[in-house]
């Protein structure tokens, strides 16, 4: 079933190795069928207590009232922690490497973005108790308007969805609501090409749905420390931003996790730790804080939605000269980290092909649902059902086959990449070639001769003449602070810009395309000439 | 306030328990109590159960079968006399599921659960049931239709009759995973033949409305007919007539009155 | 808050513990017992990550109120390992490279034992029926099925 | 009623490791008087094999049998910083980082030894079987649990090392998207086979054909783990799973295993895979990462088989038999394409 395939790149590689290249035993593969792997769960703490959130029954409202007198005098209960309580209630994971703006409370204090939004935590002696006080909390919504398309949610005008960015779109380089790439001259390209062809792909969120939820216990320690066990796939992410939200050392806190149920990206997000800390803080108790699988369905984080538009000029040979690319990520309600995984998605533009002129556009979109997260393929999953669909379909229009046409479009060693940099190291070609012979799929002897080795650089090595866009207008101020946070306000450095390169020369505008060149939109439901 | 658990050697005694306290739910394989405590359902504080031993009864020597209300579908599978309902008792969950599950607590499983409940009422089943008020059989589409305000009864058993044939009854779920997965449709058809001809054709349908239906259209479709291509394809047409699919996780309204008819005749003429 | 008393035997040993109203064997097990191989995953009974034997039984101890298995026999994956051996359920997860984040591995072993113990040389589609109702997120399935089908002496169908 | 099927394919890159780089993460080794070693690290296992890559990572370069080295994660007392389990930044980043601090260790042990047998280390190798011999002259040898003995008892010697991996930041170009994303790719193709009911929409997987190039496959259990896994998961993706079945409208998200779709234990095919190793330059013995890329070749080639089949193209996940049915219907009926 599986093959290693030992005959291509030898040269490259040495062979002859002890340990690495061995099928050796997993390490916690004992402990796996034994049942002794022990994740955080399996920590059984005296005197735990039980912490569950009340979230937001609407998706966008200002929150008039929350009344929690009943839930205060419910049985059990051992305390209440409301925003106030937090001490830095507003928090952007990605501000640990100085990316964005803090726009995430921990618990909502005066206005819910999402359906689910966490707005009072409650700690008490049983689960069924703190269920019970949950129940008792009264709140009083003023419903906003609600916003769940990312093209509607640009449209100016539209409600805004997060204050820290009134455009509903996170802000690159302080300046652009999307990220950029521009590699030689897409339009021009586009208007020569025999064949252009626009197509809209959409992928929906995924839920990550690891066996295991998400959660934390957290218990005082000595010295004034506390020890969390924790399901995080980062644990010095979680560390780090437990330490910013709850205003203390990093060298508190005591993590341990290391052997987690399945994680896909769902567990980066540090959601769980902050609450059950600082619950063990207010009470001086143990605190258990676990996702309900309902919860973690529906309010743990997802992959986000993303929309994707390409527009693509290929020639009758085959040879794709022109991509376009529009893509919006649904980050959902604040940014977790769809604002990076634009930036991972632009550089990927156009896909392992060499095209020489490259365009793309990628926004990352606020919306009034649950905060989108990283998962297994992020930023890149989604671009590549929309590009290889797109690639079967250009292959279909010029009548080659899907195989072949990705031999010819490949890139090889040595291309210049749309971001910039020199091609190494490729394989793409070996894979198609190998994957077709598995297959038993024909192709034509002179791909089944193309190598990732031969035949790149040269002229696919330069840097086309890529024409300036004119400049967007700069977009609201950098930094916008809320009522949430307490401190006054730091200014949040990004990595300092390269001035704008200099306006290439204008390449000549190109005549009208040749005769017989069909052009087809699904975008726009319409065939032009 | 924790959750009380009583238990009570007779029915009798749960079923007044049940029907004396709003709070109260009576407790059968857990597959539904069970899981609305642990997701915090706090409108539930007792927990009612029972030993009775007649709800676990199983008869099934004669034409007509009697189910306790609290057999299990593994019960059911282990029942060579009951090969009838294997097809339905299988398609409920897993194998633990099934060692768990009732065919009484599947009366109350709101969709897109309750499949066993769709094989019943294709049956005629009669729900017995325990109020506060003494015992009575109902009918079982009586049942459902009135299900909502059955929380305070407590289910002793169903019966129905046998069908004459393997061939009679038919049963099929339509679920998106293999080989345990929530229905996307449900559907059981009892065809009795008399003369060569249908007389009395039962057509029920899961997730095809808020309880499991009956297609009446589809039921007249074979009334008195032979079961032909022509039939079965009238039947289909008729599938979807008089029902009202919601749109939920597993398939929307519109594919479900879609592929209700093709599912149909796909039954009725033995078809993957 | 009143507990009520509740004895049964836990791989074997008898045990007596104290139960709130409405604890789930799940909870019992971990918690009062202290055997934490059997796991959380989705407490509505869609997982399978809590299975466990009661009575030789495959049953979703999550969904099990405790004071039901009062008397019975409740086995759980600390009931495979004889001493240092692995029971061949386990050596054939571990062979057949079967778990990966491990957190299924116990229910899934409780699901094919209940299955071997009843039908020792199941088909591969008796296979996927028996642990149909537990849900891995990292295999793909394939090598579970493979190890099953090891254990009880088939072959491999891979 | 009709049954159709048709073949799709996919080829795709991944970036190994956080985009732009500045993701560092660092290890610890040490070797315990008997010569055992311990690897501290703060990363996860959340599955993939983390523990388990880089214990023959650290095996590898210590030239010590795998046996021999334990890992330990994560303890952010212990373990010295990592930025964390993502991005398929494990084997590479985690794995460059054991493999530097695994050299450190060695160096100290080659001393140590070189101590005890009175020769210069340079002329020591290791058997990888637990002992370190004098190049040319196996019977000159001493085992690492001897030289760790006399490191620790005699020498006043700790036979330890740390190790960093850091990709420095790369800046992007706001105008231009210049920017270095990634210092390696991972590659893979994909063969999708399906069948479609062209009357119910549904599609049913029959096999997957692939080949995947991962630099070095450096235990090729755990990368058949990762590549069987990671393309159910793909298939799940292109064909079941959402939490929102009606994106952008927001309604009837799932809330349970049944509701949430993902293919059951009936619904898996075969699946044939080929491995390729092209060593990335920058890579632990070559590696890069298998985990995340695995699953997105699947989704595009499923959509492309169903094509093929029926002649419908559906280019909104996931390819849900609703969505197949609509346009089977939209276009008059299945269309089958040439048989690939």
């Amino acid at each position: 079933m599986l093959e290693l395939r030992k005959d291509i790149f030898a040269d490259e590689r040495d062979d002859n190795l002890k340990e690495i290249g061995k099928g050796t035993q997993r390490q916690d593969m004992l402990g796996h069928v034994t049942g002794t792997s022990t994740y955080f769960g399996d920590h059984k703490l005296q005197g735990m207590l039980h912490l569950k959130v009340v979230r937001s029954t609407q998706a966008h409202a200002r929150l008039r009232r929350i009344d929690t007198t009943d839930a205060e005098r419910s049985v059990g209960v051992r305390r209440i922690i409301r925003g106030a309580d937090v001490p830095r209630n507003l928090n952007t994971l990605l501000s640990l490497i100085n990316f964005g703006k803090d726009d995430e409370p921990s618990l909502a204090v005066d206005k819910v973005r999402y359906k689910g939004e966490p707005i009072v935590a409650i700690v008490a002696d049983s689960e069924r108790e703190a269920f019970e006080a949950t129940a008792k909390v009264r709140i009083d919504y003023e419903p906003l308007p609600t916003l769940f398309d990312v093209e509607e949610a640009l449209k100016p005008g539209a409600p805004v969805v997060n204050e820290t960015y009134p455009k509903n779109a996170f802000i690159y380089h302080d300046v652009y609501d999307h990220q950029r790439l521009r590699f030689g001259d897409a339009d021009a390209a586009l208007a020569t090409a025999d064949h252009v062809l626009e197509q809209r792909y959409q992928m929906s969120p995924i839920e990550h749905a690891p066996t295991e939820t998400n959660g934390a216990i957290a218990a005082p320690d000595t010295n004034g420390r506390y020890v969390v066990y924790t399901s995080t796939q980062a644990l010095f992410f979680s560390v780090d931003t437990c330490a910013k939200i709850l205003d203390v050392p990093s060298n508190t806190f005591h993590f341990i996790g290391g052997t987690v149920g399945g994680g896909f990206g769902g567990k980066v997000d540090t959601l769980t730790e902050p609450l059950a800390i600082l619950g063990a803080m207010l009470t001086g108790r143990p605190v258990r804080y676990v996702f309900g699988r309902e919860e973690e369905m529906q309010y743990g984080p997802p992959r986000g939605a993303e929309r994707i538009y390409i527009k693509d000029g290929v020639m009758r040979d085959g040879r794709i000269v022109a991509r376009k690319i529009r893509a919006y990520f649904d980050s959902g309600a604040y940014t977790r980290l769809s604002s990076y995984a634009a930036v991972k998605c632009a550089a990927h533009l156009p896909g392992p092909y060499t095209i020489p002129n490259v365009y793309g556009d990628v926004y990352c979109v606020f919306t009034n649902r649950t905060p989108a997260t990283a998962m297994r393929g992020f930023g890149v999953t989604a671009m590549d059902f929309a590009i290889e669909c797109q690639m079967d379909k250009l292959a279909h229009l010029v009548g080659m086959d899907p195989m072949e046409f990705r031999i010819l479009n490949a890139y090889r060693d040595g291309d210049m990449k749309a971001h910039r940099r020199e091609a190494k190291n490729t394989a793409l070609i070996e894979c198609v070639q190998v994957a077709a012979e598995k297959a038993k799929w024909p192709i034509r002897e002179e791909f089944r001769r193309a190598s990732s080795r031969k035949d790149g650089g040269g002229s696919r090595a330069v840097i086309p003449p890529t024409p300036a866009d004119s400049r967007a207008r700069p977009a609201a101020p950098a930094q916008q602070r809320t009522t949430y946070d307490r401190l006054p306000p730091t200014i949040t450095r990004e990595p300092p810009r390269e001035p704008p390169p200099p306006a290439s020369p204008p390449s000549p505008r190109p005549t009208a395309p040749s005769h017989g060149a069909a052009r087809f939109s699904s975008v726009f439901g319409t065939r032009r000439r | 306030m924790a959750v009380t658990v009583k238990t009570f050697a007779s029915s009798n005694e749960a079923a007044a328990a049940l029907s004396s306290d709003r709070a109260a739910r009576y407790l059968g394989g857990g597959t539904l109590v069970m899981r609305a405590l642990n997701e915090g359902d706090v409108s539930i504080s007792t927990v009612v159960r029972t030993n009775d031993q007649t709800l676990t009864r199983i008869d099934a020597s004669g034409p007509r079968i009697t189910l306790g209300a609290g057999v299990t579908f593994a019960r059911v599978l282990a029942e060579r006399d009951l090969a009838f309902l294997h097809a339905p008792a299988r398609s409920i969950g897993g194998p633990a599921v099934r060692n768990m599950g009732t065919v009484g607590g599947n009366l109350f499983a709101p969709n897109p659960y309750g499949d066993f409940t769709v094989a019943l009422l294709a049956l005629d089943a009669t729900v017995a049931v325990q109020g506060g008020f003494g015992a009575r059989d109902i009918p079982i589409e009586e049942f459902l239709q009135s299900r909502e305000r059955q929380a305070g009864t407590l289910v002793l058993s169903v019966s129905c009759a046998r069908p004459a044939s393997a061939e009679a009854f038919r049963y099929r779920k339509i679920a998106r995973i293999k080989p345990k997965g929530g229905s996307v449709i449900t559907l059981a058809a009892h065809l009795p033949i008399s003369g060569g001809r249908i007389a009395g054709a039962r057509i029920a349908l899961g997730s095809m409305a808020p309880t499991q239906i009956r297609a009446r259209a589809a039921e007249r479709a074979l009334e008195g007919r032979i079961l032909d291509a022509a039939t079965i394809a009238a039947a289909a047409s008729a599938a979807s007539e008089g029902t009202s699919p919601s749109d939920n996780a597993l398939g929307s309204a519109w594919y479900r009155r879609e592929i209700v008819g093709v599912h149909l005749r796909r039954l009725l003429s033995g078809q993957e | 808050m009143s507990k009520t008393p509740l004895q049964f035997r836990h791989n074997g040993r008898e045990v007596a513990i104290f139960v709130d109203g409405g604890t789930n064997l799940l909870v019992a097990l971990r918690e009062l017992i202290g055997d934490m191989t059997p796991k959380f995953g989705c407490g509505q009974g869609g997982c399978g990550t809590c299975s466990v034997l009661v009575d030789g039984e495959l049953y979703l101890s999550c969904l099990t109120l405790a004071e039901t298995v009062a008397g019975r026999s409740v086995e759980t994956l600390d009931s495979l390992k004889q001493g240092p051996n692995l029971h061949p359920l386990q050596r054939a997860f571990a062979d057949n490279f079967a778990a990966q984040c491990g957190y299924c591995t116990p229910g899934m072993l409780m699901a094919a034992k209940a299955l071997l113990d009843r039908n020792p040389q199941p088909s591969r589609a008796e296979i996927v029926e028996a642990i149909s109702g537990n849900i891995c997120r990292c295999t793909g399935y394939e090598p579970i099925i493979n190890a099953i089908l090891a254990a009880s002496g088939g072959r491999a169908s891979a | 009623m009709t049954r159709h099927r048709g073949r799709g394919m996919a080829s795709i890159n991944y970036p190994i490791g956080m985009n732009l780089g500045g993701d560092p993460s660092q290890a610890l080794v040490h070797s315990n008087p008997s010569g055992k070693f311990t690897v501290a690290l703060s990363s996860i296992d959340l599955g993939q094999g983390m523990k388990s890559v880089t214990r023959q990572i650290c095996a590898e370069t210590l030239g010590v049998p795998v046996e021999d080295v334990y890992v330990d994660t994560a303890d952010s007392d212990t373990g010295p910083h990592c930025m964390g389990s993502f991005a398929s930044r494990g084997t590479h980043r985690v794995g460059n980082a054991v493999m530097a601090a695994a050299r450190e260790a060695r160096g100290v042990m080659m001393e140590a030894a070189a101590e005890e047998l009175e020769v210069n280390a340079a002329d020591l190798e290791t058997d990888g079987r637990g002992n370190i011999h004098v190049k040319g002259a196996p019977h000159r040898s001493i085992s690492t649990k001897d030289v760790a003995i006399a490191a620790q008892f005699k020498q006043g010697k700790t036979i330890s090392g740390r190790g960093i991996f850091l990709v420095p930041l790369s800046e992007v170009n706001p105008e231009t998207g210049e920017m270095s994303p990634a210092t390696c790719y991972a590659h893979a193709c994909l063969v999708a086979e399906v069948e479609v009911d062209d009357e119910t929409g549904e599609v049913a997987m029959v096999r997957m054909d692939s080949a995947y190039e991962l630099g070095r496959a450096l235990n090729p259990r755990l990368v058949e783990q990762q590549l069987v896994g990671g393309a159910w998961m793909g298939v799940s993706h292109a064909l079941y799973e959402t939490p929102e079945p009606y994106y952008p409208d927001p309604v009837h998200g799932p809330r349970d295993f049944v509701e949430y779709l993902m293919p059951g234990p009936g619904d898996i095919c075969p699946h044939d895979i080929a491995v390729l190793e092209r060593p990335a330059p920058d890579g632990p013995f070559g590696a890069k990462g298998p985990g995340e890329m695995c699953a997105n070749p699947v989704l595009p080639a499923v959509a492309n088989a169903i094509f093929n089949a029926v002649g419908v193209r559906i280019d909104d996940l996931p390819i849900t038999p609703e969505k197949v049915l609509r346009a089977i219907k939209a276009q008059g009926g299945a269309r089958p394409q040439a048989r690939r």
